[in-house]
């Protein structure tokens, strides 16, 4: 084991990457453990955040939303990029399996997009004294990428043969990706109603501990929920795309018995 | 030098060729003849580069053919079922832009006159009767300075003397040390010294 | 290289001077949106002039949308691109000089005419140079996003209109830069700022979209 | 004569619906059109009222415009059209039908889709009927003209620009019942007069439409 | 009962028949030949009523045929270069549509399983090949309810099964009292009680 160069396991666990019945296999067995440990950080995080963190000192307890509006948020960027970078490894290799990384990601992008716009919208009625703001940089660009991500599912739709759908849809998920720094600097370009870097920036987070440690926990409770979501999903995605190979049908007269 | 390795061709749900192995040398012509629907047209894409092939290899001087740089595609000149040709230029508008594009041999007026398209010269293609355009689309083709011709029935809506032209165009190239593969239904009417029958 | 280069624009100039209405007619469809809107909007002048940037920057992105929702599918559509992607040339290249050709008959004029209906917005005269400056740089990005959207729905016949969902989102940072550059231009004030963020763009597409325009050229037609 | 109408309204609808990309975009492009305005437009709520109608009637006229203009290029182009005129109906009933389909997908979600719009410019709740109302009244007319249009430009190549050349005059008048319409609404104002001017218009324009439609069909087709 | 009397049909600049008479009966098949751009295509677009000539009558049992009421114009059926199938359907589906609108045989089965089409009934047209489409044409020429049927070079890209069908169907249309005027460039191919050489 130790005899074998970095270069090659390296090599050999991309080769494994690739291979639709070792990547099912995996992502049946990380569901469950995704699944309960991201129920827990909920669940932990929701209680510390909703209950025992203090109020804010200007915006009392709406601020509560955080807790939600700012992992969503990271979730649908963080989405985006994952989708764009499966799908460039798709393009570039012709990884099959890749293509159906992106093509599960998308759809979980999107929601959570619209999670993070719908509550921020609820979120902006209190501290702006709106729902929306048409002309706001981040608020719009936040939009666009709901758009991108819709734009990306409809144009694999109008294809009605999948590799031509993957590869076309492929290419465009990798030219959106300019979108997601235009959101995150969105706020220091313009001058925006939304507020500006508060976890990532230069000096460290400028929140206070107290409400920093569950927003935290949320962040990881999201994020592997969002890893569950997409274990699932991935696991229908390579049955249907593999549904003429011999280990599917193996699989499926194995269920069968 | 056109070798082919064991290829497998699939359209959709549909395997059309397994297993197909051939090599072509310079001076020969592959007719390539079966019914409807059984492949002819997914080949000759797959053999110029236009599609990928499910399995195995389509090699041109020893390089994949979709691989090939620029300038060694240009050996390779496709001609499909349709004809690829500017509706809104004229006749030798299209014939003029295919001579630069490829870097194409200076005979326009020789290859007008073969094909008797002479007096249609300045007209646009789109006025063009189906047979006269047919002709073009081959003028074209013999412009280019390849060595492999890819013809997918290029004898569609030609009359006689227009069949004529093209056995004597294709004699001459393969004469010349020219390779071709030619799919048609009407086998009876072009000579090739290997059959593939699909 | 560069003949190749030169042999195409020439062609697809030749085939839209063939077609003189497609010359004409984007340029038409910007008037015209440019001078309903003020028909359908009160005309009052402080209004007009404020929206007017707006206005102006969203008919020019519309009509260059239009005028190259077809650069590919008429190509596509009678086999001719076939030939193209066959051809002894890299691809890239040819995408570049169709994008040239195309933004030479849509763009150029397009810069002539904006001054002439800035100022039926009541914008002021010196802001004009400024203006034409903004769309001179933006017009190329808009051009090359535009190919990139007819390049994906090439082979799909509702590309014309599928083309503005891929593509309106991410011509977003143009348009702002654009509007804030006409609005600083209007105040008199330095527009440096925005205009060298459109000439980046403008840099960053011109190089990068003619090869992502031609993969995707190439992978529809696979 | 009832069969053979429904015959066409409902391939042109299993047409549109094969490709539902084609049935959704025209709508999404009309959001994308109606967000990006005010992103572009300084974002001012009492700016963004008065130029709100205006903005959502520009939007719908361009999408249901963009949305018509391959009405009868794809039949003419692989030949199906040849085939209709050549058919046991009256050209002038299978061009109707082919309008109704393309309004049912193109103009009816437009309907239902702009009242959000419309409270997102802050336009009042209390305008909404009155805004449907004049929607529900224009579109058929908008389709009938985006339909002449595509029948004089069917032979052209450049058909999907010139058809704005061409058409877009003609919605003056549309356009301008339209926002007055939608302004006596906003205002809380009665909105009879503009509303009967659109039924006329769409009358005219239904009964006869479809006929000079037909004749310029058939003329471009020769 | 197609009577055609001293037509004259000019195409742009040049005239390309002149003073052309001749009467098709019930039961007759005219078969129309000529090189590459003497108006076999333009002959036929003016007994169809889809151009006007220049000079000349074409009549369809005493009436002009660009003068037919809806109903009449119904008993006369044109195929041209082109297929006029819809590519977003299926094969299945283009039937249906001509059946319908043409209130046409209701023998879809029947004709997808000569044609040999069966197995792509459900296929979009766009994914079959050049030649079934064409056959896909000639199975909605045969759904019409036409006495008359006009047709440009039917046998364009069929394979020799195709063209044995379509030897067929010509033989049934006219020995059941229909009328065909029938382009082609394989004269040999198709057999014809009138020559119309142009
Ligand atoms: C519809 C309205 C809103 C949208 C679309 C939106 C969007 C976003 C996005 C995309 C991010 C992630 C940015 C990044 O990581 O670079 C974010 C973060 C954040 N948002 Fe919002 N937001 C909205 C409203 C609000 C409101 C009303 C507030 C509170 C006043 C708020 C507070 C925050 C905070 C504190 C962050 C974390 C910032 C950071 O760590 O960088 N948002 N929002
Ligand atoms: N729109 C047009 N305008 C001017 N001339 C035309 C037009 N269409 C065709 N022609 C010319 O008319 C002549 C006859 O064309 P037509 O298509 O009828 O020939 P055809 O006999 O069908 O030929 P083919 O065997 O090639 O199909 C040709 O010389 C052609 O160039
Ligand atoms: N895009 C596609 N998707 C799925 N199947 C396709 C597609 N295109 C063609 N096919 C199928 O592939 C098979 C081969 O088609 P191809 O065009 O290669 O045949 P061909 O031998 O050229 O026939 P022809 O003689 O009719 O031109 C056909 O059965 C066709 O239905
Ligand atoms: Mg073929
Ligand atoms: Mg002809």
């Amino acid at each position: 084991m130790s005899a074998v160069p970095i270069r090659s396991r390296l090599w050999r666990a991309f080769h494994q990457l690739g291979s639709p019945p070792y990547v099912y296999r995996l992502a049946g067995r990380l569901a469950p453990w995704l699944g309960t440990m991201s129920c827990v950080l909920l669940a932990v995080g929701a209680f510390w955040g909703l209950v025992l963190a203090p109020p804010d000192y200007l915006q009392g307890d709406s601020f509560r939303i955080i807790y939600i509006h700012v992992p969503s948020a990271y979730l649908s960027m963080g989405g985006y990029v994952l989708m764009a970078v499966a799908a460039a490894i798709g393009y570039i290799w012709r990884m099959k399996l890749a293509h159906g990384v992106a093509v599960c990601v998308a759809p979980l992008g999107a929601w959570f997009t619209a999670l993070a716009l719908i509550t921020g919208g609820i979120w902006g009625k209190p501290t702006w004294g709106t729902y929306w703001e048409w002309g706001d940089a981040r608020l719009m660009f936040e939009l666009l990428l709901l758009f991108l991500f819709i734009g990306y599912m409809v144009l694999r739709m109008s294809f009605d043969e999948r590799d031509k759908a993957d590869r076309v849809s492929a290419l465009l998920a990798v030219v959106g990706v300019v979108n997601v720094p235009i959101i995150h600097y969105s706020v220091e370009w313009w001058t925006t109603l939304h507020q500006g870097p508060t976890l990532i920036r230069e000096g460290g987070p400028s929140i206070t501990m107290d409400m920093l440690i569950p927003l935290l926990i949320m962040l990881a409770g999201f994020s592997l929920f969002f890893g569950w979501l997409l274990c699932k999903r991935l696991q229908g995605e390579i049955l249907r795309r593999e549904s003429r190979t011999r280990w599917v049908r193996n699989l499926a007269a194995e269920a069968a018995a | 030098m056109l070798t082919v390795t064991s290829l497998e061709v699939w359209r959709g749900e549909s395997c059309l060729l397994r297993d197909l192995s051939f090599e072509l040398l310079p001076g020969q012509t592959a007719l390539i003849t079966g019914p409807n629907g059984s492949g002819k047209t997914s080949l000759l894409r797959v053999l110029a580069g236009l599609a990928l092939p499910f399995a195995g290899r389509t090699q041109w001087c020893g390089t994949k053919v979709h691989r090939l740089a620029p300038e060694t595609r240009s050996e390779i000149a496709y001609l499909g079922h349709r004809d690829g040709l500017k509706n809104e230029l004229t006749a030798e508008g299209n014939l003029q832009f295919t001579r630069d594009f490829w870097n194409g041999r200076d005979e326009i007026d020789r290859i007008l006159d073969e094909l008797r398209l002479k007096p249609f010269r300045r007209r646009e293609v789109r006025r063009l009767s189906a047979g006269q355009r047919r002709r073009l689309a081959l003028g074209c083709l013999r412009l280019k300075p390849a060595r492999l011709w890819l013809l997918d029935e290029p004898l569609t809506n030609l009359d006689d003397k227009g069949v004529g032209v093209m056995q004597t165009w294709l004699q001459h190239h393969t004469g010349a040390g020219g390779l071709a593969a030619v799919s048609t239904h009407q086998p009876g009417r072009l000579t090739g010294s290997l059959a593939i029958e699909l | 290289m560069a003949d190749i280069f030169i042999c195409i624009l020439k062609r697809d100039l030749r085939l839209a001077f063939r077609r003189w209405s497609e010359l004409a007619t984007p340029l038409i469809f910007f008037v015209i949106i440019a001078s309903l809107f003020p028909l359908a909007a009160s005309p009052d002048e402080a209004q007009l002039r404020s929206t007017g940037a707006a206005v102006l920057w969203m008919s020019a992105l519309l009509s260059s949308l239009l005028a190259l929702d077809g650069l590919f599918r008429a190509d596509a559509e009678d086999g001719s691109m076939e030939q193209l992607i066959l051809g002894p040339a890299p691809l890239g290249l040819v995408v570049l000089a169709k994008i040239v050709a195309h933004w030479s008959v849509s763009g150029v004029p397009l810069l002539v005419l904006a001054p002439v209906l800035a100022l039926s917005f009541y914008l002021p005269l010196t802001a004009l140079p400024g203006l034409v400056a903004a769309l001179a740089l933006a017009t190329p990005t808009l051009s090359v996003l535009a190919a990139i959207g007819a390049a994906l729905t090439v082979s799909l016949r509702a590309g014309g209109t599928i083309i503005g969902l891929l593509i309106l989102p991410l011509t977003g940072p143009v348009l702002i830069f654009g509007t804030r550059a006409t609005e600083l231009a209007a105040l008199g004030e330095p527009l440096a700022g925005p205009l060298y963020l459109l000439a980046a763009l403008a840099v960053l597409s011109v190089s990068l979209g003619p090869v992502i325009t031609a993969a995707a050229v190439r992978t529809a037609l696979e």
